[in-house]
């Protein structure tokens, strides 16, 4: 059987690819379009490191097919600066110092811009679960809640 | 302070209270950027065209002889380009060495990269292969037929010191002991340290304390599996791209695995995605190398989360028994520690180094530490943090916690009477320079956490942690572009900041700001040698190198100013950025881009570049303070409050100094509460993945605080001592006393799960 | 090589049809968050995917004869969004919330929870609590079951070849119901429940206990439902004595295994204290706290 | 003359047990040689993967650091980079 041809939005560019069924959408983001913002850290869904939203909804792209991308629109890392202009989590990570080895960054940085859009002033406690599934080995995650949260008060205007 | 920093005291407005305009500050790190936009390429991302993929077949036995492998089939399937097993790698002897100096056997260096007649552990690599998809690679992996016969394992280091365990090696006899055994076992070494005479130390001790203390081998745990990409053309050349500790340690192991030249390889480092010390060997390269040389294209090898846990890192867990003896007002008098270390598949546990640390913040007269390296059917043991410190500081830690409470002296103030100073005898023999370790107490004792009260089911530990810091062999250059602006280029993977670290020494030692310095990274064909990142040795031996580079780049500015202004060297002197003009009396001055304009005019590029074995790291110490609450009804604990200290030395960027002391802290804590290796009956691993080897979550932890002790390190320019090894010591043993307060049981041992520490509550 | 294929049929029939025509080991798509990993690991080789969310009937939340119907492919973070189902059956979607991360929940769904047949799966207790039936579609049609029924022993269920769950039924809550699901796992996020307990009760005007449902998830080879549990609260106020029966009860029920997620001891210890735990939660709600 | 301290299973392997000895040398490998003189097989076991702390002074596998009369030279145990 041949490849599908998946017809998709990424990160509001119309995109198609090929691939297989048991492709994941880590892998066609990868592999196929050379998009390696995301990373693969377990291909199990425990890391977080290949977070994207598929249709507004934050995933792990390890557990969604290639395939399932047809018809949807794909948010990655790629896509959340806008041009030359940084997030604002983006420029809170910098500030902060919230990476070190920065391989879990894009990540924490896509499931970060998912919660702020539910919930523009989470708590500690909230940010802390949120963010569970994103495993970071090099900060202890201070930092990153300090990046998250000055962020978070800045797009609220604070 | 040098010389031209106190020229800024004097002329520059913008010092600080540290005496310096830039060390101490917390600019954003130059490959910021790249890694908050996905830009930066790790070691998965590098793409070569017409590259093939690398899949490994591993050992899915414990402990096993190999009878064949037959790779028939799987070089028959449409696709499949090369095939490799121990018959590709040249048989290298007990006595080779590798070229220049490393802390490994290369025998057993290339019998882990690849299994030879036995599989040492589940995981164990017995061959690769490499075809044109990822998914041909993997059927073709489970068309390799190996035929085992399969032997009794052991996991545990006090269980394979038995006379009837199994012997994984036939040549090793314990070193060390005496008589020289005859009969080979699988202790490899038996250390010993110490001084004075413990038996009398202990007979006039008013108070003695000693317990039994286990705890587990732990893996790095770095997001970022092993990865890399080796390119080979008929010359004989070899190319890798990885993600590694050290492109020159990659050079000279894959060199010397694949039986090749040195200049024969050329290694580019990728950014990489942690390490810890689990990236400081080689397991991939070598494979792709070989790979790529039979199937004349580019290989890729990519290790996935369960192969990572099998087959690399961890590092050693064991056994530890302390006894500490001390007069009634807390002096301490005699200290005893025995531990054996499971040094995985190979001999090369860190337990010496253990046994040199357990003791180390403390003076105690009379002290034996031994020490026994253990090999067991695991994984070799591979560096992490602070390399053996951890168990022993659990042990010492744990043991000073029972004598304070049977004393009934607070942990701080016995630790304080106790403390190492400058020109205490260190208990690995050696006195000790200018140390910080007192200032780390008297931070803890003072800090607002320590006074805090505590509500019910909850506990609060306290304890101390030391680390050498390491020096040794760094090279940086610093080059002058036109415009003014400067590169400063190192050979030292950047795992968490180090580019930030040496832009800030270079642009205060040049007077200019930090924002014009671009510090690199380069491959081993574009810097002269340096030894790998680790051991907390890169900001101050590679800084004190671009330090080094950049005076004289100072000396080569001065001198253009002076063919420019006709003057002599000597009456120019460089303050603040600029050469100023001290013969002409009118205060003349060239801006270093003023000078770098026409640097072609003058004599050509200017640029300095520096290498040498650095010595003089300054020892860290560290102290932390940890509140747990438990669960009495489910053995439960949590993290509530967390404080770590620690003396740096001076701290160059705070923000990833803080940085360091909490990423310690926080896999310090998993270590002793939920990380352990889980085998089942077959001696294979069952919880490989980050689903059941459990390391800290967000919401597990609280925020942690940190408080930077600076006793600057007098062999440094601007007194760095080292950061990254010391903050993984203490939270063992800070952990389980909090625990061991908060629960009223000792917990001596590790991890400190719910079944155990509900196990231990209902024991009472 | 052979190729996987893959469908995304729109109508229940027609999923019935791919199933059928699915080659000899077809496999049902929902959330996916168990099969991409068993696929990835090999565990699973599926001869045909066929993904069941483009299927409205498994992705709606309606109200149905006073209680609610909920498609089996509806995901966790969708749930947990649905007002009035959380109003109703807090417990049951603490549950389904549970199941891994922000991300996970994005995608795990009730059916794919309850099908994957874990006996650790975090939303079964609390859909057996709640005395939640199922509607199965398959070769010979529809039928309906108890949840309890669905799972038969690790990784394995009652459902026949070719059949999957096209969605749940949450019977009408009666006055002064509350429910509640605790589980114990070693972090606080991340991990597969060691045990799990799933509490629904309903008092009267006096606080007596006159309805409940006890369930356990991770003590045996599959989720239990605990009559015991219930005989032990029914009649009253639920106070100490009750819970300490209650939590007797729970602990009695359980046959579990020593794994690499907990040991037989503690698993039967912690039942017990959840169990307890779960039910004063339970009766807060109930009474209206 | 400066004091010279072996580790205990270096001195039991090769200086029956003896770990401290006299030594009047420049540098490490002059203290080496002169060890090796009276202990043949020594050398071979202190080039492999030591390091010598000098007056305190921890140097990694160093050969030409300068030891003074009245330095206290210890023999360890390379120290691995975590």
């Amino acid at each position: 059987m041949a490849k599908h041809h998946v017809n998709t939005t990424i990160n509001g560019d119309q995109t198609e690819f090929l691939c297989d069924t048991e492709q994941t959408l880590l892998d066609c983001l990868r592999d196929e379009l050379g998009l390696t913002g995301s990373k693969e850290g377990c291909s199990s869904g425990d890391c977080g490191a290949c977070s994207v939203t598929v249709d507004g909804r934050l995933v792990c792209s390890c557990l969604v097919l290639g395939i399932e991308a047809d018809g949807a629109e794909i948010g990655t890392i790629e896509g959340i600066a806008e041009d030359d202009d940084l997030h604002p989590l983006q420029k809170h990570f910098l500030k902060e110092a919230a990476l070190q080895c920065g391989i879990c960054t894009p990540g924490f940085i896509v499931a970060a811009k998912s919660l702020l859009e539910h919930n523009p002033d989470p708590t500690e406690t909230e940010m802390r679960f949120w963010l569970a599934g994103n495993l970071c080995r090099c900060t202890g995650y201070d930092k990153i809640i300090k990046a998250v949260t000055s962020a978070a008060a800045e797009m609220r205007g604070e | 302070m040098g010389k031209e920093e106190k020229q800024f005291d004097e002329l520059s407005p913008n010092v600080q209270a540290n005496g310096y305009r830039v060390v101490g500050t917390r600019p954003v790190r130059p490959d910021g950027i790249e890694k908050v936009t996905g830009k930066a390429n790790f070691g998965a991302d590098c793409e070569l065209p017409g590259m093939l993929t690398g899949v490994v077949v591993r050992s899915p036995h414990a402990h096993a002889k190999i009878l064949s492998i037959d790779t028939t089939r799987a070089m028959k399937l449409k696709g499949v380009k090369a095939v490799v097993t121990s018959a590709d790698f040249p048989e290298i002897g007990p006595k080779q060495r590798g070229a220049g100096e490393a802390p490994v056997s290369f025998r057993d260096m290339s019998r882990n990269v690849m299994a030879r007649d036995k599989a040492l552990y589940d995981g164990h690599t017995v061959a690769a292969v490499a075809a044109t998809t990822p998914a041909i690679a993997e059927k073709a992996a489970s068309l390799i037929e190996v035929k085992y016969k399969v032997l009794p394992y052991v996991l545990d280091a006090r269980e394979a010191m038995k006379s009837k365990a199994p012997v994984l090696h036939k040549d090793v006899f314990t070193k060390g002991v005496d008589p020289r055994p005859k009969k080979a076992s699988n202790v490899t070494q038996r250390f010993e340290f110490g001084m004075g005479d413990i038996d009398a130390g202990f007979a006039e001790a008013d108070v003695i304390v000693d317990h039994d203390f286990t705890a587990q081998c732990v893996h790095q745990g770095y997001i970022e599996p092993h990865a890399c990409v080796a390119n080979t053309t008929q010359d004989g050349m070899a190319t890798v791209w990885c993600s590694t500790q050290g492109q020159f340690m990659v050079r000279n192991y894959c060199a010397t695995v694949c039986g090749m030249d040195i200049s024969k390889v050329r290694v580019l480092p990728a950014e990489i995605g942690g390490g810890f010390g689990g990236k400081t060997v080689v397991y991939l390269e070598p494979l792709a190398i070989v790979l790529s040389q039979k199937a004349g294209k580019p290989v890729k090898v990519v290790m996935n989360r369960e192969d990572v846990f099998r087959a690399t890192g961890p590092t050693s867990g064991g056994h530890a028994y302390c006894r500490i003896g001390a007069k009634k007002d807390g002096t301490l008098v005699a200290g005893e520690l025995t531990m054996e270390y499971e040094a995985g598949a190979f001999a090369g546990s860190p337990v010496h180094l253990g046994c040199m640390t357990g003791f180390a913040p403390y003076v105690i007269p009379n002290s034996k530490s031994v020490g026994f390296d253990v090999v067991v059917n695991r994984p070799k043991a591979a560096a992490y943090r602070a390399p053996g410190a951890p168990v022993a500081a659990f042990a010492v830690e744990s043991a000073l916690d029972l004598l304070a409470k049977k004393l009934n002296m607070d942990p701080i103030a016995l630790r304080e009477k106790n403390a190492a100073t400058e020109g205490t005898k260190a208990a690995y023999g050696p006195k000790f320079q200018k140390i910080g370790y007192v200032e780390t107490l008297e931070a803890a004792k003072n800090h607002p956490h320590y006074s805090a009260p505590l509500g019910p089911n909850q506990g609060r530990g306290v304890a101390s942690g030391f680390w050498f810091n390491i020096g040794g062999e760094s090279s940086a250059a610093v080059h002058v572009n036109e415009d003014g602006t400067v590169e400063v280029v190192t050979a030292n993977p950047d795992i968490g900041g180090s580019r930030a670290s040496m832009g800030i020494m270079a642009a205060e030692v040049l007077g200019i700001d930090v924002s014009r310095v671009k510090p690199l990274i380069t491959d081993t064909a574009s810097s002269a040698y340096s030894a790998l990142t680790g051991g907390s040795r890169v900001t101050f031996a590679v800084g004190q190198m671009v330090c080094v580079a950049c005076d004289k780049v100072i000396v080569q500015l001065r001198e253009r100013a002076a063919k420019i202004w006709d003057v002599e060297v000597d009456d120019v002197e460089w303050v603040a950025g600029s050469a100023v003009n001290r013969k002409s009396g009118k205060g003349e001055t060239l801006s270093l881009a003023e000078i770098a304009n026409v640097a072609g005019k003058t004599g050509g590029p200017i640029s300095g570049q520096s290498s040498s074995d650095v010595q003089g790291a300054g020892p860290g110490f560290g102290t932390h303070i940890c509140d747990v609450e438990v669960d009495p009804e489910t053995g439960r604990s949590t993290v509530i409050r967390y404080t770590a200290i620690q003396d740096v030395g001076t701290a160059i960027h705070p923000s990833y100094v803080e940085g360091q002391l909490q990423g310690g802290a926080a896999q310090g804590i998993g270590w002793a509460l939920n990380e352990e290796y889980i085998y089942d009956a077959n001696g294979c691993l069952e919880n490989g993945g980050f689903l059941d080897y459990r390391m800290p979550v967000a919401s597990d932890l609280p925020m942690i605080d940190t408080v930077v002790v600076e006793v600057p390190n007098p062999n440094h320019r601007f007194g760095v001592r080292g950061v990254g090894e010391v903050p993984i010591v203490p939270p063992l043993a800070a952990v389980a006393n909090a625990v061991s307060a908060a629960a009223d049981v000792r917990m001596a041992d590790l991890p400190i799960s719910p079944p155990r520490l509900l196990a231990a509550i209902d024991g009472k | 090589m052979t190729q996987t294929q893959f469908t995304a049929p729109t109508t229940v029939r027609s999923a019935v049809r791919c199933l059928a025509e699915g080659g000899k080991n077809p496999k049902v798509l929902a959330g996916g968050t168990d099969l991409l990993v068993q696929l990835r690991a090999g565990r699973v080789k599926p001869t045909t995917i066929v993904d069941l969310k483009k299927i409205p009937e498994l992705k709606v939340i309606k109200t149905e004869k006073g209680g609610f119907r909920i498609g089996a492919a509806v995901a966790g973070a969708e749930l947990n969004a649905h007002k009035a189902v959380k109003k109703a059956w807090p417990g049951l979607v603490e549950g389904l919330d549970l199941i891994g991360s922000t991300q996970i929940q994005g995608r795990a769904s009730l059916g794919g929870n309850l099908c994957n047949g874990s006996p650790a799966a975090d939303s079964v207790p609390a859909l057996i609590a709640a005395a939640a039936a199922c509607k199965i579609a398959g070769p010979k049609g529809v039928r309906h079951a108890k949840v309890e029924s669905i799972v038969t022993g690790p990784g394995k269920t009652s459902l026949k070849k070719g059949e999957f769950i096209v969605s749940f039924f949450l019977p009408k809550r009666a006055k002064r119901s509350g429910d509640a699901y605790l589980r114990l796992i070693p972090r606080t996020e991340m991990d597969i429940a060691v045990v799990g307990a799933g509490v629904s009760l309903t008092v009267d005007a006096k606080g007596v206990c006159t309805d409940a449902r006890v369930s356990l998830g991770a003590v045996a080879p599959k989720p239990l439902l605990v009559k015991a549990g219930a005989k032990a609260l029914i009649g009253t106020t639920v106070d100490d004595d009750a819970l300490e029966a209650l939590a007797a009860a729970a602990s009695a029920a359980c046959n579990p295994i020593d794994d690499k997620r907990g040991t037989i001891e503690y698993r039967t210890k912690v039942a017990g204290v959840l169990a307890k735990r779960a039910a004063l939660i339970a009766l807060d709600r109930a009474k209206g706290k | 003359m400066a004091k010279i301290v072996l580790q205990s299973e270096v001195a039991r392997d090769f200086a029956d047990g003896q770990a401290e000895h006299e030594i009047l040398a420049d540098n490490v490998r002059q203290v080496i040689k002169q060890l090796d003189a009276k202990f043949p097989g020594i050398a071979a076991r202190l080039n492999d993967r030591t390091a010598v702390a000098v007056d305190g002074e921890i140097f990694q596998d160093p050969f030409l650091q300068e030891v003074q009369p009245h330095s206290e030279v210890y023999f360890l145990p390379m120290i691995d980079a975590g």
